[in-house]
């Protein structure tokens, strides 16, 4: 554990060091500016009505937001890992799992390279291990060593 | 005067919340989970808190991008349940603390905290599971609760050691409120879990388990813990993690854990559960439960 | 790299809105007010900010009751003006600097700073009054502004001196931000004014000549005045003036003043005006106003 | 001036200090929770239609919010100083200032103990003096010691 004091880091740096997790997209400023129309779309489907009218016409629902041609197609296909890469965010898009009735750990494992049985049996199991899921930066430097010592 | 007579930390996994209400809490999936929460449900009975700071994340419910702040304290006279996108939850509505709150919300600016007070919203999941883990199911909950709501959605959430001095100040705040009231301070959400991505589903018990060992005694190391470590060792969304960190530094520099719970899986996350006596010489009853409940799948 | 390159201090009277958008500003009321910042507008054309971090209140236009953030900052696309009950001002949209606004964000955050980041509002008097007094009434602004909105209407405002830190944690956001602006930060609202109850019209020259004063040179004294020295001072509604330490807390060690201006009264208001330029070896032209205009009805 | 460090000071003696000027009713919590719906009321105006209705029949609108019948007998008397002592705060109660179509002075100076053209006059002239309207309690000691002396 590092114990040093993290206050006054610089903020590139703290910004730099979250895009080294493998796997992973932290909802920083970058992302939230660029998902803002899809997160308040998602937002919206906390309204029983809103939803109602989203399931009689998605498409038609979504052109009333300003939303790019690929976060729509993102949303249509449930593309819940292109919806993170477009800015979205998976508390707002939980909205939208609901509006689908989809329990949050099915939709969850549409993200991982898991059909949901064995998402889940791995859950049962202990849920995924963090060894060699920490760092981008390091798993490079580790490959790289690995490829030398050949 | 007012005191802070015990921290309680939980998880509040939404589906626990549904385990609740659709009577499933006991079953094959969900009673070992309940189950460490039985002690606290019997503690709670006898402590009779008159109201709980309870320390929890907005999650897209009550905030959307509009406006984000990153502490921000219930005032209001009362919360209902938000409608996350299947209905509210039919759980009784949160009655608030005004006087507490507003008297909290005053010192903690004179004391150099930029809040933001609320007075008008809902509360989602992160709110009124807790309440549910730890009261079950009555008519109306046996006590009053003051909302202290943290970003820990868009980054940065405030640092380990700003969410713990917050627990200070709001200590110092509670101490003095003239009316004779028996407060705790929960901290909420936690522990590993991802929710996103292909690395969704990471679970760290051994990092869970030195987080909750850290909770313990007069060490404040945990203060010093950066985001990046939640993040890399228990998941994206294991940053909730900072908000108990604003229970425990309301607890004073010393405490003494009454109970503790710790079980994987609900759903994607590591449920962890804690109850925490200030031990400063406040002369509490120390009585904990006779056994700590061992860490699942081990 | 973006650098502060001076500081503006200015009153905000919605008065002064109304002279301006009706063409009043040059009448025997309202011209020794407005030629106290002719120099200004001047020295404005010449300086060519690209950005303002334009420090004021709200004044329950867009924030009412139910959410009260004590530090705000814009982050938004642009702003429109409020209908502070007469309709809007017909005065051009603002255009904020959401890259450098997120930026400052997110950096003050990481600071202990606890920001509500706000990103649609409308902006009303509190931060178009200055606009119209630096810049006239052009077709458009001509530079962007970040609005910082501080919380000086439900007690307790921030202390001056979480005021001046928050300055000083803003200039080192700006001097982190890569790309090459030239950024001013402006303190607005005061000086002595109350504008409630039988002691409304409270006006104190000496001690807003004090205060200007004090925002020259190297002394950091201005941030330990407390609140009740302001309200009993200079008026109830004087406590604005603690958004001017943000400015000058963002001018770093010391400053030297270009330009002052005072004058008694406009509505119920003493009006107060300074240009500074911070004075530790930046380098920045201090060629100032020729006359410093003098204190009115003395 | 006090250079003492005003931070951490006790919120109650805060409290006390601010009840402690003459003439004045700092917007303290207190204030803010009984003036409550009438400050939510007087934003309302700044709603064209909002005002349009309040002005076709001002009971009828105000009797929409939960309002004391105090509260609404001060708003329509346009009583400001009764407004203030039940938990108005002025840059609300200025969205009615502004309905009504008065000026900010003249709908001021009605709370003082002048008629707007002498109050007017006395900005003109400097603006009242803070001599002796900085404490109630100085006041009151100042007028005890004087009574000693005589
Ligand atoms: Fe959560
Ligand atoms: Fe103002």
């Amino acid at each position: 554990m590092i114990t040093e004091d993290p206050r006054h880091q610089d903020i590139h740096e703290y910004l730099a060091e979250m895009e080294d997790i493998p796997g992973t997209r932290v909802f920083t400023a970058k992302r939230a500016r660029q998902g803002y129309h899809m997160n308040q779309f998602a937002m919206s489907l906390m309204k029983d009505e809103n939803r109602a009218r989203f399931k009689a016409d998605e498409r038609a629902y979504m052109d009333e937001w300003p939303l790019t041609e690929d976060q729509k197609l993102a949303l249509l296909a449930r593309d819940y890992n292109r919806c993170l890469d477009l800015g979205g965010n998976v508390y707002f898009l939980a909205k939208l799992f609901s509006t689908d009735g989809l329990p949050f750990a099915e939709a969850v494992s549409t993200m991982t390279d898991m059909e949901f049985p064995e998402y889940r049996a791995m859950m049962m199991a202990g849920g995924r291990s963090p060894e060699g899921m920490r760092s981008i930066r390091a798993n490079e430097a580790a490959a790289a060593a690995k490829k030398e010592d050949r | 005067m007012a005191r802070i007579t015990a921290g309680v930390a939980s998880s509040h996994v939404p589906l626990l919340g549904v385990a609740s209400d659709f009577n499933k809490d006991r079953d094959d999936y969900f009673g070992p989970i309940f189950a460490g929460y039985d002690w606290t449900r019997e503690w709670e009975k006898a402590e009779k808190p008159d109201v709980i700071i309870l320390v929890y994340n907005d999650h897209a419910s009550a905030f959307d991008m509009k406006i984000i702040p990153t502490f921000a304290i219930g005032c209001g006279e009362r919360y209902k349940s938000a409608d996350e996108g299947w209905g509210p939850r039919a759980v009784p509505d949160v009655e608030g603390h005004p006087d507490l709150a507003w008297h909290i919300a005053q010192s903690l600016v004179l004391d150099e905290f930029d809040m933001t007070i609320i007075n008008e919203m809902d509360v989602d999941h992160g709110l009124t599971v807790p309440l549910s883990m730890m009261f079950g199911k009555p008519d109306a909950w046996p006590c009053k609760v003051v909302p202290l709501a943290v970003n820990v959605v868009t980054y940065p959430p405030p640092s380990g050691n700003r969410c713990w001095a917050l627990g200070e100040a709001v200590r110092k705040a509670v101490e003095s409120f003239p009316e004779d009231l028996n407060v705790q301070v929960w901290g909420t959400g936690g522990m590993s879990h991802q929710l996103q991505g292909p690395r969704a589903g990471l679970i760290n018990k051994e990092w869970d388990n030195m987080f909750l060992d850290g909770l313990v005694g007069d060490s404040d190391h945990l203060r010093r813990i950066p985001h990046i470590e939640y993040l890399r060792e228990t998941g994206s969304e294991g940053i909730e993690m900072v908000m108990w960190l604003v229970m425990r530094g309301a607890l004073g520099k010393k405490t003494r854990a009454l109970h503790r719970h710790y079980h994987v899986p609900c759903s994607n996350t590591a449920i962890g559960h804690m109850v925490l006596r200030p031990d400063n010489g406040e002369g509490l009853d120390m009585t904990g439960s006779d056994t700590v409940t061992a860490i699942a799948a081990e």
